[in-house]
């Protein structure tokens, strides 16, 4: 089994709401320091073992996960640590 | 949370787990004699979950007992997961109001979302296509950052929820008191047509017949939330809770289509969601009723987490799942239908003769319980009752007429107090128009859902002035059905019945259990006054933070219906000119009034203080079958009811939309009784000059206080000098900015 | 003519084009389920809003991907019209049918209210019986209709005027205001406010019956034509 | 300046509908592989240099980004490198 960790981020350039209303929270609450914030997605897959893994998840990303119009995304596989 | 394995049945006894479950000594001793034995852990936790409030209504049934429930229209009063009431063409009506007032104040999105899922399904499980959704919001003063969260969040819960599942939200109130700073108010209403031949119940009929489960697998969610919901919120809520229930409103939508679908299916005996004590309270409600047993083999439910024990099944409050009872040989049907939307529906047991609830796992029988003993004869008592003291203090108090020096600013003022204030924001999020019937969105005193195919549509509203009842019980329960009545009214609607949510605190308390009681005596005196039996209703007790309890709330859902759309009346003005009739005379009351609040300033202790505004439920009813009278002749423009505020803020409500009216009104006597006062069974009419006459035959106690203008200009003349003159837009501003104000201050 | 309104896990407006064409325009109409169905005998397909799927990962993204999507684009090669309002427009941009893509409204919030619109192309097959730059009132309910796309696809719907509607009061921070666009083809359109909420005057607008209308129009005039 | 990524996941035995329904449309795209799909959010900060950021981080999730009844999160703090 494979854990697979995806990420999705908008795509420079394209306007991200959510991350500019956090930003001004943060502000409000005090945390001055934080200069950007960008929300994206974060899918953890557990995967069965196949051949070609990481062309799987790619294909994944490009018919499902994604949509890159205005999100990229990349990702990392590892080992299953099941409990 | 107690671990459930290898704790022996004499370990509960010896070390009194069965408290920590909920179950006082003298009702685990009642268990004992009940199975002639110790229960083992699972039975525990299931007697501990039956006999709690939340199912087993045990100290505030016989309150119920005392609504009127009956009239020759009601179909189905309460009882089953919502009531019905006929509205003529072979179509009925069904709503029921419930609380989530505990998961809310944990987790406001979940909370509240989950409590709408949870309304609808008591509603298509009862076959009906649920059509209309209200909600009434009670939140502590919006100063505190966390009382703001809870807000928003409450409503992105609504909204997240109602939105998805496609049943438009036309409707609610929100009210702001310290009372409910610790402990919100999240009450959700449904409301479902439904055709008088596909009626369901919630029944486990038929020996030998198979009982389906449907929905979501069961997973550790919210376990124990029916005792949970009838407990103290303490101090750090956060703590040693159960896993909180998530609510997923796309499964829901799946429901309603699957369950409305399988309804025509002649296989189907009956149906019940899954609510409060989920698996436990529908599988024994559903036998109990049916007068037969249930046996369940836990091994085949559906299951979202390993190693689950039976209590952790039976007491799981995961949504969206539903209990089926369908004729033996025929399940196929059934679960082809739900397999059609990607929801399983596994059959899970029997229904037996012995009227005995037995679940196995593992190969072991794990629990085996007298049916009865759970649902109807679970134990009720009679708590003490005593009047509260600063009832008796109030009721000696004299009235005295506050002082005011502005009556401009003073208007503006008011309209910026976010229980008056616009309630833009909130109903803004929700989707009210979808299944495009509602003609009359949020917004007004009611609002107005057609039924397509016909000229009738219905009206719905909620209401419920605490600060009255807070002050006096009796009184302020009559007066929250009668303005509730009073807004179904104004739409040109006939009141046809009610669903109740009482909130209250702890009613071991005797001085709470007395406000619970006076306040079901009045409304149910207001509801044989006007007609309204109650139909359905929900209790939530312990409402009470760090001891205190909130304002006793019992939120009435009212249901009128317009025979004709042709007396569809707008709660604002219609066209210049028009005559402006106050109904009723105006007294010095401001016991619980807004005026009272806005003076009392930030540090005081004791907000309200006094008597509540006085009520006769024969004027009431009166001026309300005259009203209604009127409206159906074709002689009134416009009928608003007076409530908070009173007058001034009444006629501010109506020139407050698009047509740009303004009004020029004049009065006689003390301006701040005219204008501010909050005296009841009054209603400000809009008339054409035309029709004056036949409206003040129709009316009698009708006079004219001024006309609709057309210059935007809000214009008070009082004793002959001009009191107040603002313009109109201005007021608006205030009254529609600020809420959305007090959330963006800091604070 | 023949409508045929598809309905996904999770539509939920499908109920009301079904009611506008049927019972408003008394045309013929389907409710077709998503599985299983034979789109070959309709002549005009209709994707309702509502949140199918649950609108979870992206809105529209899970059914853009079905089988019935296939049909869907063969119907669309054949020239026939496809309109889809609200999450039906987020299906056809995540099907790549039309250009860009939709994020959450600008105030992050859901809303719902009348709108108004400016019909900026009425010689299209869906809006043809308005005049042109009329302005309309239809109801939005969205919380994602912030519709964007980049600068050369902006150009590029300007140059082939594709923007059919836009915003008079932008709402939710949409690209160039706009609320509706089609394809080059001009024959899918894809509308976030609702037409369908939009067909009778009870229920507080009917400027969107001619949305309707237009496709019956336009059906009739190509079908004598060919006879 | 600091780049924090921020992932916050449903807690264990929270419900996630939002990956049961990624994972059963993954199925029903041929990818049968995938045994479990869970959502979470990704956020980015950049955040301007600060003694202490890890603590100030931790702070900005228990008072803002993560939802404690619900949610778990952990992050990562790196040197920023900006375009
Ligand atoms: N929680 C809510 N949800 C939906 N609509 C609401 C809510 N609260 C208030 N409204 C709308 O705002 C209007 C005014 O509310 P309120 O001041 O409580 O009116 P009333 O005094 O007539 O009961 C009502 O028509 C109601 O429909
Ligand atoms: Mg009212």
């Amino acid at each position: 089994m494979k854990k697979v960790t995806v990420f999705i981020t908008l795509k420079e350039g394209v306007l991200d709401p959510q991350g500019k209303a956090i930003q001004a929270s943060l502000h409000s609450l005090g945390f001055q320091e934080v200069a950007e914030a960008r929300v994206g997605k974060y899918i953890e897959l557990q995967v069965e073992d196949h051949e070609n893994v990481d062309e799987r998840v790619k294909e994944m990303c490009d018919k499902l996960l994604a949509n890159p119009v205005i999100e990229d995304y990349r990702f990392e596989v590892e080992e299953a640590v099941r409990t | 949370m107690l671990q459930t394995f290898d704790i022996s049945p004499e370990q509960i006894e010896a070390e009194q787990l069965y408290k920590e479950m909920g179950l006082s000594d003298k009702e685990y001793d009642m268990v004992k004699v009940i199975l002639k034995r110790q229960p083992n852990f699972t039975e525990t936790g299931i007697f501990s979950v039956m006999w709690s409030e939340h199912c087993s209504y045990k100290t505030s049934k016989p309150l119920l007992k005392k609504f009127p429930t009956k009239a020759p229209n009601v179909l189905q009063g309460p009882g089953e997961g919502a009531g019905i009431i006929d509205i003529g063409d072979d179509q009925a009506v069904v709503f029921k109001i419930e609380s989530h007032n505990h998961p809310s104040a944990v987790e406001p999105y979940q909370g509240a979302a989950t409590g709408v899922g949870g309304i609808i399904r008591d509603i298509f499980s009862m076959g009906a296509r649920p059509i209309a959704l209200m909600n009434s919001l009670r939140f502590g003063n919006l100063t505190s950052e966390r009382v703001k969260y809870l807000f928003k969040e409450v409503v992105h819960g609504i909204a997240g929820y109602g939105n998805c599942v496609g049943v438009p939200t036309v409707g609610g109130e929100v009210q702001f008191d310290d009372s409910y700073e610790g402990n919100p108010l999240v009450n959700a209403m449904c409301v479902g047509l439904i055709n008088h031949d596909e009626i369901q119940k919630g029944i486990a009929a038929g020996i030998g017949n198979t009982v389906l489960y449907a929905g979501a697998p069961t997973g550790r969610d919210g376990i124990h939330g029916a005792t949970f919901a009838s407990d103290d919120l303490a101090e750090d809520a956060n703590k040693d809770r159960p896993a909180v229930q998530v609510g997923d409103p796309f499964m829901e939508k799946l429901l309603i289509e699957a369950s409305l679908e399988v309804i025509h299916s002649d296989a189907l005996v009956g149906m019940q969601d899954m609510g409060a004590a989920g698996l436990t309270s529908s599988a024994s409600e559903m036998a109990s009723k049916a007068g037969t047993g249930m046996e369940m083999n836990l091994d085949l439910v559906p299951q979202r987490e390993l190693n689950m024990s039976a209590y952790e099944l039976m007491l799981s409050e995961s949504q969206e799942r539903m209990l089926l009872v369908v004729k033996k040989g025929r399940e196929q049907e059934i679960t082809d239908v739900f397999e059609k939307y990607g929801l399983q529906a596994v059959a899970v047991g029997e229904v037996i003769e012995e009227k005995i609830f037995r679940l196995k796992q593992h190969g072991g029988i794990v629990a085996d319980i007298p049916v009865d003993a759970l649902a109807e004869e679970a134990p009720v008592y009679q708590m003490p009752s005593k009047k509260a003291e600063y009832f008796k203090e109030f009721q000696q108090m004299e009235m005295e007429i506050p002082v005011v020096t502005d009556y401009t600013e003073m208007l503006g003022k008011l309209l910026e107090q976010p229980t008056i204030a616009s309630k833009e924001w909130v109903y803004n999020q929700y989707d009210s128009m979808v299944q495009t019937n509602t003609v009359v969105t949020p917004g007004s005193d009611a609002a107005i859902v057609r039924i397509k195919g016909t000229d009738k549509a219905l009206a719905i509203t909620t209401d419920c002035n605490s600060r009255y009842i807070y002050l006096d019980p009796e009184t302020g329960g009559k007066i929250a059905v009668a303005e509730a009545s009073r807004n179904i009214v104004c739409s040109g609607a006939k009141p046809l019945g009610l669903t109740d949510g009482l909130n209250f605190g702890n009613p071991t308390k005797p001085e709470i259990f007395w406000q619970m009681e006076k306040s079901v005596d009045g409304m149910s005196e207001a509801c044989r006054a006007l007609g309204t039996p109650v139909i359905s209703g929900n209790v939530s007790l312990y409402n009470e933070s760090r001891g205190k309890a909130i304002f006793p709330t019992p939120v009435v859902g009212m249901v009128g219906l317009l025979e004709s759309l042709d007396h569809l009346t707008p709660s604002y003005f219609q066209h210049e000119g028009d005559l402006v009739f106050l109904i009723g005379e105006t007294k010095a009351e401001f016991g619980g009034s807004e005026l009272q609040n806005v003076l009392a300033g930030k540090d005081s202790d004791e907000v309200y203080s006094g008597k509540a505004p006085a009520i006769d439920l024969k004027t009431e009813a009166k001026r309300q079958t005259q009203l209604l009278d009127a409206i159906h002749h074709g002689v009134v423009q416009s009928a608003h009811d007076l409530a908070e505020g009173g007058l001034a803020v009444a006629l501010a409500e109506s020139i407050f939309n698009e047509k740009g009216f303004g009004v020029s009104a004049y009065l006689d006597g003390d301006m701040t009784v005219e204008l501010f006062s909050e005296t009841q069974s009054r209603f400000l009419v809009t008339v054409k000059p035309e029709d004056e006459k036949r409206f003040t035959e129709a009316v009698n106690d009708a006079r004219q206080i001024g006309v609709v203008t057309s210059d935007s200009t809000y214009s008070v003349t009082g004793n002959g000098k001009k009191v107040i003159e603002a313009n109109v837009h201005t007021l608006c501003k205030r009254w529609k900015g600020a809420i959305s104000c007090l959330l963006k201050s800091k604070a | 003519m023949k409508f045929a309104v598809i309905v996904f896990p999770g539509s939920n407006c499908d109920r009301d084009m079904y009611h506008a064409v049927k019972e408003v325009l008394n045309e013929e109409a389907d409710l077709v389920w998503y599985e299983n169905s034979n789109l070959e005998n309709y002549d005009a397909i209709l994707l309702p809003g509502g949140f199918s799927y649950g609108d979870y990962l992206r809105s529209g993204a899970v059914a853009a991907t079905s089988d019935v999507m296939k049909q869907i684009k063969e119907h669309v090669a054949k020239g026939k019209p496809v309109l889809g309002v609200c999450n039906g427009f987020q299906i056809l941009l995540e099907a790549g049918l039309l250009p860009g893509a939709m994020l959450r409204n600008k105030d992050l919030a859901f809303m719902c209210h009348q709108e108004a619109l400016r019909v900026v192309n009425n010689r299209t097959l869906f809006t043809q019986s308005y005049v042109e730059n009329e302005v309309v009132r239809f109801p939005i309910a969205h919380g994602e209709g912030n519709y964007f796309c980049d600068e050369e696809t902006l150009n590029d719907l300007k140059r082939h005027n594709q923007i059919v509607f836009t915003y008079e009061n932008n709402p939710n921070g949409s690209t160039a205001d706009i609320a509706g666009i089609i394809n080059k083809q001009g024959n899918v359109l894809g509308l976030m406010p609702h037409p369908e909420r939009a067909v009778e005057a009870i229920i507080g607008s009917d400027d969107g019956l001619n949305v309707f209308q237009s496709i019956v129009r336009n059906w009739r005039e190509s079908h004598v034509a060919n006879v």
